[in-house]
């Protein structure tokens, strides 16, 4: 099974980064992109039965290590290829 | 004294730490590595600098996970004095034992530099022999070292003293300009509700001889050693 | 022949090379034979065009302990301590991918450094890019800066110093050079070398992935379309892997249960165990099953050929296994058996048993060919050495114009780079980065080490001999600045296609100046690096030899900075100045021009300059030393002020008569003769060691006095420039970043 | 309009991180953690009228800024909505 996770700063937490980016693309002259923030993306391939039992692993690994609750916030998708996305 | 330096996968600051205390103030101090479970009979903890794990994830996020982090926490929990720097600092916010968290530095760039840090509380083991309003030059190496924690969290800090160091000008002033990371309040090192675990990015233990260029982080470890004696 | 002449091209290999491999193999060679042939027998493993001018380069002398052909070189520092160094071009990598590239680069020195038994200290870099007006530069310069300090910092080697300069012929062909330096006992040195028929051969580190296969070596019989999309062009660093490798290897070393250690560099498994084998003259049978891969499907070809990064090849005493095994778990690491040393002196490679590949090493390291490319001087040598006509209103003395100097991105205050690396990690640095030559005090002893790079390719390109010896000389001032005594050098040559006759006659030219300068002032070459082939559409870049010297300071409390520790000091300048304006910084701003010749060198007058120095460490009389580089002597009298508080200087000097009436008081203010040196010296203490010079041979001479909050510069008599130093400092120190972050200009 | 870009590194690269990530899982007991690819996550606000031009835009700019074409590859989602995701 396939899990992905979502990692993006809390709407409160200031984005240095993406900050960053923002300024970036303005001097390039895409001065319509209004905001930018930037997350972190996982991809899980993990050797569960289930898409419950994906979907209940790819949270406890998210609360424990990928996301810092004092400023991050996760969601997360299971899919059962075990495949995602195209590149 | 007995200095216990934790030394994780990717600690690059531990010889640095071991060096002032042992060599510069003759202090007894080990290494410990991080798989043990025991602190032996230290006095005092160290949790040096350095990219525990790469700091690949998140600065210090693996390391809390670390077999020695029970003890570590044990020792903190019976009162007795932690201190961590710079990537320290960091896998203490992570593991709980102090409050907060670290973005990027707001410029997005590593900063290395000597920096104003005025001592804001001197009640702790590790500021006991500085007076409040005291101005210190000393390094910074990090890269996130943006100290970030909800605005509760910030008030409740300010409101009992919990602010230890905070970055300021030459003469004492906590201006933007003095901010070299964008840290919330200037804050550049916190302590615990029991003042006895301090976490600070500067870097104390790169300044205890003058002729690295300054000798103005001494303080933080004469404190510690007079608080034990 | 059983290859047609595209698969031979594709493997770089030409007909001659390849008749060559079947006399030394015996018949005709395989196709992974062919690959180790092609890797071993490349520009960049065997040296095959410069092999012949760099044995005329310097190489002995009482201190050197390890010269040229181990991993790195080292030289004596006293109480049985070596200081081993060495530096690294990883240019094409950095135009490629700037911050991976640039990352990779610092990864693979240090390897370098810690595979010979010593712990890495210090680390230098040496830059070179095109004009950051152009967004595509700055993309470079941001990446690659940010790549060094990644790594860098990651393993807590501090970045001490470095250099950085602009030209156009680098906006194709950005320069990363990387120096690494680190400190072992003698007696402790490890060898890449194998021996003892039966001792195990191990491998250590990140697994095996098919990044890095060489373009040229792409062999079509093995590889069909979707493999070839498979194979990455970028190898990405792992600095947290190395770390571990580094403490690792170091506490694997100092028990002695290590025959030899190499790493895997350039051409990967290949090199590491055939020139280990090969030095130690003795055979290397692997299997390449035990071979820990990242990816399923690997073919011997593309595991021996592979170049991922952070990987060690270990030769073990039989029966110390478990002890070196034992010290890899607790970082974490396994390491594998994967084949042994034997008596034939063959590299065997072997698949699940089967042999796939048996050639001689010698073979592959020390009978590939060797090439004396033809050399001639590039037709427009002359016409480049003219001066420009000019009046004297394009060459302007005025404090604008020292204020533009300042300013410029190759003069200007390189702090938006240093405060990126972190410079102070392991509590030895004693010169703060951008306060001089690095310097950092090797715990344990009194004594501390001063180390410098230079180059300056615009020497080079009116005069690559002359540009050679100056970037010699410079670097080993820098060093006997800080006060201390240059001991020896390494070199990275950075050069266009060899195979053009004026490209070779630079690369020749500059390795003959480099060897008359080290030879004169007293610092052999220890080893080096070769970088052909930097051009684009047939541009070259610039000839650019780069110099590390390294020296040793007996005591470390005598060290200097170039910064005026205090008002009322005299200020004494030593050496001549000539007002030599060819190839200056000065005329590069304002006139846009690199033309001219470079100034003399008279290397018996700066090999006395630099003993005088050295000399005067320890009498306490000189309390800042600064050399004249670029921008010549005003733009160093302004760097010794800042930094400083804000201390100015008051100066007159004796009109230089150099280059003629029009732009005299150019010529001396902002000429670059070489050998001269700004000193701030106790008041009390300047006749003395006035004397002291004059009976040394060095000219000497007080020239004024710091102290109030001026840079005030007179010519007999006649104040030239006047400027605050507050003003002249703002700009320095802003002049970079203010560039790197004004808007971007596409042009062409 | 809103687009998300995920940014991967491009399968034959090598991602410490992830190898990172998934060595730390394995110590702290979930074994069935099979492999981890950590990339980055963007959130763009942009100011265009249509879903194509979001589209476009966020194009370019993935292709210009937010991804290293050399050692990574992205996709996008474009969505209508000012707000994407729950937290
Ligand atoms: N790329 C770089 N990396 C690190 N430090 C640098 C770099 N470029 C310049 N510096 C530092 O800035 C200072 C001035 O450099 P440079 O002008 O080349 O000195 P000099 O002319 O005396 O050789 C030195 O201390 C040098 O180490
Ligand atoms: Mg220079």
């Amino acid at each position: 099974m396939r899990a992905r996770v979502f990692v993006t700063l809390k709407p409160s937490v200031f984005d240095p980064q993406g900050r960053t980016i923002v300024e970036a693309l303005h001097s390039l002259g895409h001065t319509e992109v209004g905001d930018v923030r930037q997350g972190k993306y996982f991809e899980l391939d993990l050797n569960v039965e289930s898409a419950a039992a994906a979907e209940a692993l790819a949270t406890e690994v998210s609360q424990q290590v990928l996301a810092n609750p004092v400023i991050e916030s996760f969601r997360l998708e299971v899919d059962s290829e075990s495949k995602a996305g195209r590149s | 004294m007995n200095f216990a330096v934790v030394v994780f996968p990717g600690s690059n600051c531990d010889h640095d730490a071991y060096h002032a205390v042992k060599h510069v103030f003759g202090q007894s101090a080990e290494f410990v590595w991080h798989k043990e479970t025991s602190l032996g009979d230290a006095d005092v903890v160290i949790l040096p600098g350095g990219f525990s794990h790469g700091d690949y994830l998140r600065t210090g996020a693996i390391a809390r996970f670390s077999p020695i982090m029970a003890s570590v926490r044990a020792f903190a929990e019976a009162g007795k004095p932690v201190i961590g720097i710079c990537n320290g600092f960091q896998i203490l916010m992570e593991c709980g034992l102090l409050p907060g968290a670290m973005l990027r530095n707001r410029d997005v760039q590593f900063h290395c530099e000597h920096v104003g840090v005025r001592i804001e509380q001197a009640d702790t083991p590790f500021t006991g022999k500085a007076s409040v309003g005291q101005m210190l030059r000393i390094p910074i190496a990090h890269g996130e070292g943006n100290y970030f924690a909800p605005p509760e969290v910030i008030a409740e800090l300010e409101a009992h003293r919990r602010v230890i160091f905070r970055y300021a000008s030459a003469d004492g002033e906590v201006t933007d300009a003095a901010n070299p990371n964008g840290s919330v309040h200037n804050i550049a090192g916190i302590c615990n509700e029991g003042r006895n675990v301090v976490g600070l990015m500067p870097h104390p233990e790169r300044a205890v001889e003058l002729v690295t260029g300054s000798a103005d982080g001494r303080v933080v470890f004469e404190s510690v050693i007079q608080h034990g004696v | 022949m059983v290859f047609d002449s595209a698969t031979l091209q594709r493997h770089g290999v030409t007909p001659d090379e390849y008749a060559r491999i079947v006399e030394l193999v015996g018949r005709e060679p395989n196709l992974l034979e062919l690959g180790l042939f092609s890797v071993m027998w490349s520009e960049h493993c065997s040296y095959k065009s410069s092999r012949v001018h760099l044995k005329t380069l310097p190489t002995e002398g009482a201190r050197v302990v390890q010269g040229p052909g181990e991993n790195a070189g080292a030289v004596d520092i006293g109480d049985g301590l070596a200081a081993v160094f060495k530096i690294e071009s990883h240019n094409h990598p950095s135009f490629i991918e700037p911050y991976q590239g640039a990352a990779t680069g610092v990864g693979g020195i240090i390897r370098d450094i810690f595979t010979m038994g010593a712990r890495p200290i210090a680390l230098l870099d040496s830059l070179r890019f095109g004009p950051v007006e152009d967004p595509a530069n700055r993309r470079v310069v941001r990446g690659v800066v940010a790549g060094i300090g990644g790594y860098g910092n990651s393993m807590g080697i501090p970045t001490i110093g470095g250099e950085v300069m602009f030209d156009e012929t680098y906006s194709g062909n950005p320069l990363v050079n990387v120096f690494c330096l680190g400190i072992a006992r003698h007696d402790a040195l490890v060898k890449g070398q194998a021996s003892g028929v039966g001792n195990p051969v191990y491998y250590v580190g990140a697994k095996t992935g098919r990044d890095g296969i060489h373009g040229a070596t792409m062999a079509s019989a093995e590889f069909d379309e979707t493999s070839a999309d498979k194979r990455p062009a970028v190898q990405v660093g792992d600095p947290f892997m190395e770390k571990l490798l580094l403490e690792a290897c170091l506490e694997v070393m100092q028990t002695d249960a290590c025959v030899g250690v190499q790493d895997m560099g350039a051409a990967g498994l290949t090199c590491a165990t055939s020139e280990t084998g090969s030095r130690g003259e003795v055979g290397v049978e692997i299997d390449v099953m035990h071979v820990p891969q990242r990816e399923a499907g690997m073919t011997p070809y593309e595991i021996m050929l592979s170049e991922s990064q952070e990987r060690m090849l270990l030769i073990v005493h039989k029966g110390r296994e478990a002890e070196v095994e034992r010290i890899f778990e607790k970082w974490d690491l396994h390491a594998v058996r994967i084949g042994e040393v034997t008596a034939d002196k063959m590299l065997r490679i072997r698949d699940h048993g089967t042999l796939v590949a048996e050639v001689p090493n010698r073979a592959l390291t020390d009978e590939g060919p060797v090439y004396r490319r033809p050399f001639a001087p590039p037709a427009d040598m002359a016409a480049r050495q003219r001066m420009p006509s000019v009046d004297a209103t394009q060459l302007p003395v005025t404090l604008d114009a020292l204020l533009r100097l300042l300013a410029s991105p190759g003069i200007a205050s390189k702090r938006w780079i240093y405060r990126q690396f972190d410079h102070m990690v392991r509590t030895n640095t004693i010169v703060l980065t951008g306060l001089g030559a690095g310097v950092v005090r090797v715990k344990g002893t009194n004594r501390a080490l001063a180390m410098s790079l230079d180059g300056n390719g615009r020497f080079c390109q009116l005069d690559p001999r002359q540009g050679a010896r100056l970037a010699v000389a410079e670097s080993a001032r820098n060093v006997a600045c800080a006060g201390a005594e240059p001991i020896g050098a390494t070199n990275c040559l950075n050069f266009g296609n060899p195979e053009r006759p004026e490209i070779m006659w630079q690369f020749a030219e500059a390795v003959a100046g480099i060897g008359e300068a080290c030879v004169a002032l007293g610092t052999p070459i220890t080893g080096g690096n070769v970088s052909l082939y930097n051009e684009t559409a047939g541009a070259p870049i610039l000839p650019t030899p780069v110099i590390g010297v390294v020296g040793v300071l007996e005591d470390a409390s005598h060290v200097r900075s170039r910064v005026f520790q205090d008002a009322g000091l005299d200020i004494v300048l030593l050496g001549e100045n000539h007002g030599e304006l060819g190839g200056s910084a000065y005329l590069t701003t304002f006139l846009g021009t690199i033309s001219g010749v470079p100034p003399a060198l008279n290397l018996a007058a700066e090999g006395a300059l630099q003993r005088f120095l050295v000399a005067e460490a320890g009498l306490g009389a000189i309390t800042s030393a600064h050399d004249c580089s670029d921008g010549g002597f005003v733009v160093a009298l302004a760097e010794c002020c800042f930094d400083s508080g804000g201390i100015g200087a008051d100066v007159d000097v004796p009109a230089a008569s150099g280059d003629g009436e029009v732009g005299m008081a150019a010529a001396t203010l902002f000429g670059e003769s070489a050998t001269r040196v700004i000193l701030g010296v106790k008041p009390e203490a300047s006749t003395a060691l006035l004397e002291r010079a004059r009976s040394a041979g060095v000219a000497a001479q007080r020239v004024g006095a710091t102290g109030g909050t001026q840079i005030r510069v007179a010519i007999d008599g006649v104040v030239a420039i006047e400027c605050p130093v507050s003003e002249a400092e703002d700009r320095w120190t802003n002049g970079f970043s203010q560039w790197l972050e004004s808007p971007p200009q596409r042009r062409g």
